[in-house]
């Protein structure tokens, strides 16, 4: 790299969940449905091919009345680093056309949809299922085309995408700190939609390699073990497979934690 | 009427027979035809598959026509690098099916792809770590080698022989056609594996996920190790349902024999192997991510462990057992077994390399997927069928496929 | 020379060569990959220029404040408004959705006069100025035959200069039949005026309470102002408070919760008495308070007093065995309620959509006496409703003067209910009944803000009595289910499209003014209803056109908020920042002057009933409500159907939440079909085992089940008020049914 | 039938010998590459000339357009009308307002001028411009990055267009809807100029030779 261009630091965005804040009430999914033109047809019911790059899972404890408890978890694409955190990511890797790649300025994983032919080979090396696939042509009915942001470009039919960190915020948040001539933008100005819609504060969004920023603060990620977190009461989903994702929840419930990975019976200890 | 085009010194039923044939066999073409372009043309909601079956029953059935189709350049490479020259008279036979296999497999990827006018994508864009990029290069390539080795066979038909430079150039292709040959096992031992490397990768799925050696996982090794086992039982199966059907021996008993014990002596290989991935897999790597074997196939009753079982014990041990001895191998009962058992066993052992990989939930709290194809998905895999049927048809009808058949079923004039 | 077969061979492969050589083909196969990475049905969002206007969300009674984000004159985002002191920056989901609605397949476009039969859904597009002059002739004519009061109103609110002109409009033209969508505030502000003598709203300030008792209300779904409630929920998290949850399934709010207590449902106020006993016997309450403020606590002469009856009649056996709760957690819960420097005890269902049982929330307000914590923070208060409509006086003529006198047709303000403002519960059935008499029939309805014919209980009640109605007038701007049942749509601009104020967001401590504006200029021939109602009256002359000075529903707006306008269109939203609420010395309006333990209704304990006997229908069903599915006027657009579970809704299936122990002994498992009857009717849903709803008792939620709007939503689910109805409470005349009995079988 | 009887033919004909089919050969072989050279022939006239002129479809620009007379009379350049919106979006082509700034009635009496002041700024009607540089909709490209950041000039992409005086034609793919300009004049795809072409490639190279990165796909995607 040249390094005369090399002015920005190095980022790693990603997200902390409050768990024990998140009501499950669904803005974020319909935030970033908004934000992304993401389309919607007359039946949704069927999740298997619903688009919702942000899908809040209900989880139950299991118990019975009245030990029941419930949980929700949302969703995002998880931008996985993958194995050692170099960037390989379980999607990323397996793309044979170069449709997805993976920033290593910013740590998020891309979706290019015109580059991408629809063999949905990554959505198979997803295990979060956050990738969807276009299986029919988007249609928005009467005027509601007028809604739709220039900002994101629409998806043909045949093609995956997913969550994108709202990408573009971050594009449209350098181009303002451009035209008032600083290279370097705040922590306020690059929020994913989600966040910002979030009503109950429940998400937050930044540098985790920034020790200002507040995902960073909350989760305290272990530089040592690819961005682990160091705050007990945060996990990552499915940490044991080494895909390092950059979505971190936190939960003060145990049961919930545990349910964030898969455990052999009896197997007591947490993480090795 | 096309006596002409037959060729010599062999008998053929009549022609409005052969028509009837290929009329029934095109019917059911048609039907894929027309399943195909609704695919192409209304997309692949069309299928049943969905988020979480991006992979389903096409896939399947590419990487089992591959596996069957390794009985092409296995042949070929016994008989050319390692000179079992007796399989001479067969690899006309094993050619064909490869060739069947490797355009059928491709046709299948042109459907399955949701942006088929991008396909070329994969090759001008390619993404040199993905293991989809290694497949489709080697396998055009090698569909390339076998279209070469396709090609000497058309041209020895009678008429196409006639021509000077069609019979020439199909003279000077026998001479080069080691080279090939040797081409041909060499990409195929890479796009077998690099077939078994799609699934073997993926570490974001505990099930499908193998450690490997170097870059390729040992599903990467696997599969090419049972396409070759395997292979020659499908080529065996072809020759035994044509020989059924023209009511003739086509091939010498010893030919047979030596390509079943060669498959014999190579699945049983293949299934220690497999029984030590299995192994390894079970009881350590899986439990590395949190699951134990049984997580694997307590899914549902369609993932079951019998799986394992009939996939290792059933279309492993038993085909290796009777392959291997000769006792085995001529018992006419036990032998058609043997080999039928073979092809079952790859087919499943693609089957769970795709499907199941699917099924088995990731997430603990998401449950087993469970899918089944539209009738659009099986008609489009139904038309590789019909169409190889009608190839080997007009193969058989008018090219000399077979060469030991003139020797073996004298026309009494 | 013999052109041969090899010649054109030779021929073709030079032509192939060629074109090999050529860019043809190597172009063709760029361009056509490029042609699918641009179908022209795959739409492009025009680009532009970025611009922001901010506003009122108006969907729901919350008062969000919202920042529309604009590309050249097109509508692409709705995001929370920052600083607002409602939402700050936060939104719901039904907010953020809200340009589906704006540009939705679901509004109606211009004025439409039904031609068909009603509801069968045949319109004629009509011009706004035959429409208007076609319902002032009919109402010149009903004038004309004394029958004034025979015209009435459904307005999905009471408050604001809309209903108002709608209300004045009906005064000076002589009916009293002025009628709103009922809500939990009827009973809050009524609970308020019988124990404080004070007409005034609720404000309920949980954001700094730090022990929150609720009985089943779901404050993260979408009780109150949601996204207020959900913020509050989190900073009471944050602060460290408990937020205690008390109902028989386990909602959203039990579940994120710090207890959640489950209760035999229809029992609060007897648990709430069971509480008040723990804190009376242990001697918790609020000294200061009781001793000085409250009147009725202690015997008088001739009555007993608060303290000897739930000393007396509400002892915690008897109390644990109507509730099902436990004693010691009941004695636990009591005096950690009591011990907590900010409680707050709040009451009210799910959303908050049906009124609920005067008792109950008396009982429960009686809590919230005993730790004294009215008007006080983290306490509820009594916030006047801001006090800026002030028109003219209404010149009356006898015609209208006769009208008025007329009993209501629902009976509120009647002998029986002189308390109530407005009993919509009881409309339908009044119609229906047919009693004539001292009543009437009604000849024309206008409905706006309003969709009565889903959302009150016991629809098919409602749409007969719909059909008894000669002309129905809707406004609404979607084609919702009474529109659909309508003679004539006047179709309203969307919030988005038109100015109206919003006074007195629901559960506010400070009297709030906010406004909407116009975010985009009106997309069809649609009108501001308040401009209609001015068309209206200038087209009825005399004393009714008199009293509408304005030209304009805007000028009239303008004018009526008067200096508060300015700072309305700037920052969307008025607070009367000055207010507290009265210290105890002057807070109270009763005789006494003090807080009025005696208007407790407190001589019943027992559950509040529901209909059905229990030998029919052994379960019971409840409805439940979720923030994702709207059940209000408005339904749910497109994107947040998308987001309601597949075990809630899949296909054109509803399913209803059940405990596997129940389910098992109705031999039904998940997923199963089964036939679901209650006294209002039957229908068929879907088995969802439930872990987290008690035993006997089955939900469905409420938003589903529409028959109008757009495909999206149409004909999804079941309509949960198809299998309920109203049971009257004796005291206020409101629907109290918190429930219905029921049936399930396999199907 | 007829078919046996050709192959009969044939086969007594070159099946004789292989002297034979030489000698024919020579005479045959001739045509043979006769043929194969007009094939050759025809099928690249058809490739480098007929094809492009079927490809593209020639379009006018509504308003014949003086770049020349405009960068005169400005102050500030290309920015004087294609200028950065404060949240650093550029705004491209102007908008009818901003023309009508000075042409509320027409200055000259440039047949040019006078048909857009009647036929638009009269009717406030948008001139629906033909936009040579439109790029798919799948792209994001700041403006502010590489003028006001990398400080590149504008004629680097989009060539001396401040110096026309007057509108080249438009040409659009009938196949993918875009102008000539992405692809470039040249139809092999050759260049020379920096703003010859407009594809993902030339972006690629130019960052790859500016930055040593050919970037990420969000960098250019959207």
């Amino acid at each position: 790299m040249n390094k005369e261009h090399k002015d920005t630091k190095t980022k790693k965005f990603g997200m902390v969940i409050d768990l024990d804040l998140c009501t499950g009430c669904g803005a974020c999914m319909v935030a970033c449905m908004a934000e992304n033109n993401v389309p919607f047809k007359e039946d949704e019911s069927n999740k298997l091919d619903s688009i919702t790059w942000m899908r809040v899972y209900k989880l139950t404890n299991g118990k019975s009345f009245p030990d029941t408890d419930i949980c929700y978890i949302p969703r995002p694409c998880q931008h996985c680093g993958g194995i050692g955190d170099h960037g390989h990511s379980p999607c990323v890797s397996v793309c044979p056309a170069t449709a997805t790649d993976y920033d290593h300025e910013t740590g998020i994983v891309s979706q290019i949809y015109t580059r991408c032919f629809g063999c949905r080979y990554c959505m198979a090396a997803c295990p979060y299922h956050a990738r969807y696939f276009n299986w029919w042509d988007p249609v928005w009915p009467g005027d509601m085309k007028e809604s739709l942001s220039p900002n994101v470009s629409p998806r043909m039919r045949g093609v995956v995408e997913k969550c994108s960190f709202c990408f573009h915020r971050y594009q449209q948040a350098k181009d303002r700190a451009y035209a008032n001539g600083r290279r370097e933008i705040e922590e306020n100005e690059y929020q994913t939609a989600c966040t910002q819609a979030c009503p109950a504060g429940a998400i937050t969004f930044g540098d985790l390699n920034n020790p200002e920023h507040q995902v960073h603060k909350l989760v305290n990620p272990d530089p040592k073990h690819c961005g682990r977190p160091k705050n007990p009461k945060a996990f990552r989903l499915l940490e044991r497979l080494q895909t390092n994702p950059k979505v971190y929840y936190i939960s003060s419930r145990e049961w919930v934690r545990r349910a964030g990975d898969n455990y052999i019976k009896n197997e007591s200890k947490q993480i090795a | 009427m096309d006596s002409a085009l037959i060729p010599e010194g062999v008998k053929r039923c009549p022609l409005w027979k052969f028509a009837l044939g290929i009329i029934i066999v095109g019917v059911v073409l048609l039907w894929g035809v027309y399943a195909m372009f609704l695919c192409w043309f209304k997309g692949l909601n069309q299928t049943n598959m969905n988020d979480a079956y991006g992979f389903a029953i096409w896939i399947w059935a590419d990487l089992a026509v591959i596996a069957l189709g390794g009985g092409a350049f296995f042949t070929g490479f016994l008989r050319y690098i390692v000179g079992k020259d007796e399989l001479k008279n067969i690899i006309n036979c094993t050619i064909v099916i490869g060739f069947i296999c490797y355009s059928s497999a491709l046709l299948i990827l042109a459907i399955d792809i949701g942006q088929p006018l991008r396909g070329w994508f994969i090759f001008w864009h390619a993404n040199v770590h993905s293991m989809l990029t290694e497949v489709a290069f080697c396998l055009s390539c090698y569909f390339a080698v076998l279209t070469i080795e396709y090609l000497p066979l058309i041209l020895e038909n009678r008429q196409t022989d006639k021509i000077p430079f069609f019979h020439n150039l199909s003279h000077n292709l026998h001479e080069v056609m080691a080279v090939f040959a040797a081409t041909g096992a060499f990409l195929s031992f890479f796009h077998q594996g690099s077939l078994g490397g799609v699934a073997g990768v993926l570490f974001g799925r505990p099930f499908a996920f193998r450690e490997g050696v170097l870059i390729w996982p040992w599903t990467f090794f696997l599969f090419t190790w049972s396409a070759a086992a395997y292979g020659p039982c499908f080529s065996l199966l072809v020759t035994r349902i044509i020989e059924k059907i023209t009511k003739k021996q086509l091939v010498k008993q010893n030919v047979i024999e030596l390509l079943a014990k060669i498959s014999g002596w190579m699945i049983a290989t293949y299934i220690v192997a497999k029984i030590i991935d299995t192994w390894y897999w079970a009881a350590v790597t899986a439990p590395s991510n949190g699951f134990t074997l049984l997580d694997f196939y307590s899914g549902n009753a369609l993932y079951g462990i019998w799986i394992l079982v009939l996939e290792i014990v059933i279309c492993g041990i038993v085909p290796a057992c009777i392959l291997i001895t000769e006792k085995g191998r001529k018992n006419k009962l036990a032998f058609t077994t043997a080999i039928i058992l073979g092809v079952v066993g790859v087919s499943l052992n693609r089957w769970v390399m795709v499907l199941q990989v699917m099924a088995v939930p990731v997430l603990p709290f998401e449950s087993w997927n469970l899918y089944y194809p539209s009738w659009q998905e099986v008609a489009t895999t139904v038309l590789p069928v019909a169409y190889g049927i009608i190839l080997i048809m007009i193969s058989y009808r008018y090219l000399p496929i077979f060469p030991q058949e003139k020797e073996l079923n004298p026309i009494e004039s | 020379m013999k052109i041969d077969r090899r010649s054109f061979l030779s021929l073709g492969v030079g032509a192939v060569a060629g074109l090999t050589l050529s860019p043809l083909p190597w172009k063709m196969m760029d361009d056509s990959s490029i042609w699918t990475q641009m179908w022209p049905w795959t739409p492009v969002p025009e680009d532009g220029e970025v611009s922001y206007v901010n506003s009122t969300c108006t969907l729901c009674p919350g008062g969000c404040g919202i920042l529309v984000r604009k590309v050249n004159e097109r509508a692409v985002k709705i995001e929370g408004l920052k600083g607002h002191p409602v939402n700050d920056g936060g939104i719901c989901i039904l907010g953020l959705s809200g340009l589906q609605l704006l540009y939705g397949p679901t509004r109606v476009k211009t004025p439409l006069k039904r031609v068909g039969k009603r509801g069968e859904g045949r319109w004629e597009k009509i011009s706004w100025d035959k429409a208007i002059s076609e319902v002032a002739e009919k109402l010149k004519n009903l004038r004309k035959e004394n029958k004034p009061h025979t015209v009435g109103c459904i307005s999905g609110s009471a408050n604001g200069t809309l209903p108002k002109l709608i209300e004045r409009f009906l005064t000076v033209y002589g009916s009293p039949n002025f009628m709103k969508i009922p809500s939990i505030q009827d009973s809050y502000e009524l609970t308020l005026h019988l124990t404080q003598g004070v007409q005034a709203l609720a404000g309920v300030d949980i954001e700094n309470s730090d022990f929150v008792l609720s009985f089943g209300s779901g404050i993260i779904d979408g009780w109150g102002s949601p996204v207020r409630m959900f913020k509050a929920n989190s900073a009471l998290k944050k602060s460290g408070g408990r937020l205690v949850q008390i109902e028989p399934r386990l909602s959203n709010t039990a579940a994120k919760a710090d207890r959640w207590i489950p209760i035999n449902p229809g029992t609060e106020a007897a648990l709430a008495l069971g509480l008040a006993h723990v804190i009376v016997k242990k001697s918790l309450y609020h000294k200061d308070f009781i001793e000085n403020y409250a009147s009725g606590f202690y015997d008088k002469t001739g009555d007993n007093g608060f303290k000897r009856f739930v000393l007396d009649e509400c002892g915690l056996d008897k109390i644990s065995k109507i509730t099902g709760v436990d004693k010691t957690v009941m004695e636990t819960l009591a005096k950690n309620f009591a011990k907590a420097k900010k409680p707050i005890a709040i009451s009210g269902r799910g959303q908050g959509k049906s009124p609920g049982s005067l008792n109950e929330f008396m009982a429960v307000h009686a809590l919230n006496a005993l730790v004294g914590n009215i008007n006080k923070k983290g306490g509820i208060s009594a916030v006047p409703e801001p006090d800026f409509i002030n028109w003219p006086e209404l010149e009356m003529d006898a015609i209208a003067a006769k009208g008025m006198q007329k009993e209501r047709l629902d009976g509120a303000g009647s002998n029986k209910f002189p308390d109530t403002g407005s009993l919509l519960n009881r409309f339908a059935q009044s119609i229906n009944s047919g009693e004539t008499g001292k009543k009437y029939p009604m000849e024309v309805l206008f409905v706006a803000g309003a969709n009565p014919c889903y959302t009150m209980p016991d629809t098919k009640t409602t749409k007969k009595a719909f059909g008894k109605i000669p002309f129905v007038v809707s406004f609404s701007p979607y084609m919702d289910e009474t529109a659909q049942n309508a003679d004539l749509i006047l179709p309203n601009h969307t919030c988005l499209e038109r100015y109206e104020d919003m006074p007195a967001p629901v559960g506010l401590t400070k009297p709030v003014i906010c406004l909407s504006k116009p975010v985009v200029s009106p997309l069809f021939d649609t009108k501001q209803t308040g401009d209609v109602i001015i068309a209206l009256a200038k087209a009825l002359s005399g004393n009714i056109s008199k009293a509408f000075v304005w030209d304009s529903y805007k000028t009239c707006l303008e004018k009526t908020l008067g200096s508060k306008w300015d700072v309305l269109v700037e920052d969307g939203i008025w607070v009367d920042n000055d207010f507290t609420a009265p210290a105890w010395e002057n807070a109270f309006d009763t005789p006494s002057a003090k807080f009025e333990f005696y208007a407790l209704k407190t001589d019943d304990i027992n559950p509040v009933k529901i209909e059905g006997d229990d030998n029919s229908y052994p379960l019971v069903l409840m409805p439940y409500d979720s923030v994702r599915l709207a059940n209000g006027f408005i339904g749910d657009p497109p994107f947040v159907v998308k987001t309601v579970s597949d075990t809630v809704l899949k296909g054109k299936d509803s399913f209803v939440e059940i405990n596997p122990e129940t389910a098992k002994s109705c031999g039904l498992s998940q997923g199963n079909y089964a036939v679901l009857s209650t006294p209002k009717g039957t229908a068929m849903v879907k088995i969802n085992l439930f872990e987290g709803i008690m035993p006997g008792i089955i939900a469905l939620p409420r938003g589903l089940g529409h028959t109008a709007y757009d495909k999206y939503l149409a004909n999804k689910g079941l309509n949960v008020n198809d299998l309920i109805g109203p049971v009257e409470d004796s005291v206020s005349g409101l629907d109290t049914a918190w429930g219905i009995r029921a049936k399930l079988s396999k199907a | 039938m007829s078919t046996k009887e050709n192959a009969k033919d044939e086969n007594t004909e070159n099946g004789s010998a292989d002297q034979d089919n030489k000698g024919r050969g020579d005479s045959s072989s001739g045509f043979i590459i006769l043929f194969f050279i007009v094939g050759l022939v025809a099928s690249l006239v058809v490739g480098w000339i007929v094809f492009p002129k079927l490809l593209y479809s020639r379009k006018k620009q509504p308003i014949d357009f003086n770049h020349v007379i405009h960068v005169e009379a400005v102050d500030e350049g290309c920015e004087s009308c294609h200028f950065f919106r404060e949240d650093g979006t550029f705004s491209g082509i102007p908008k009818l307002e901003q023309c009508t700034d000075c042409h509320e009635e027409a200055q000259g009496e440039d047949p040019n001028e006078i048909k857009f002041v009647e036929e638009y700024v009269a009717k406030e009607k948008e001139v629906p411009w033909l936009i040579y540089s439109r790029q798919p909709d799948c792209v994001f490209f700041s403006h502010v990055a590489h003028v006001k950041m990398a400080k590149m000039d504008c004629a680097t992409c989009h060539g001396p267009v401040g110096e026309s005086e007057h509108s080249k034609v438009y040409e659009k793919n009938r196949v993918t809807g875009y102008s000539r300009d992405i692809w470039g004049k040249n139809i092999s795809g050759f260049k020379k100029n920096t703003y010859d072409r407009m594809k993902m490639d030339d972006c690629a190279q130019c960052h790859e030779k500016e930055t040593g990165d050919k970037g990420s796909c969000f960098q250019c995607h959207k």
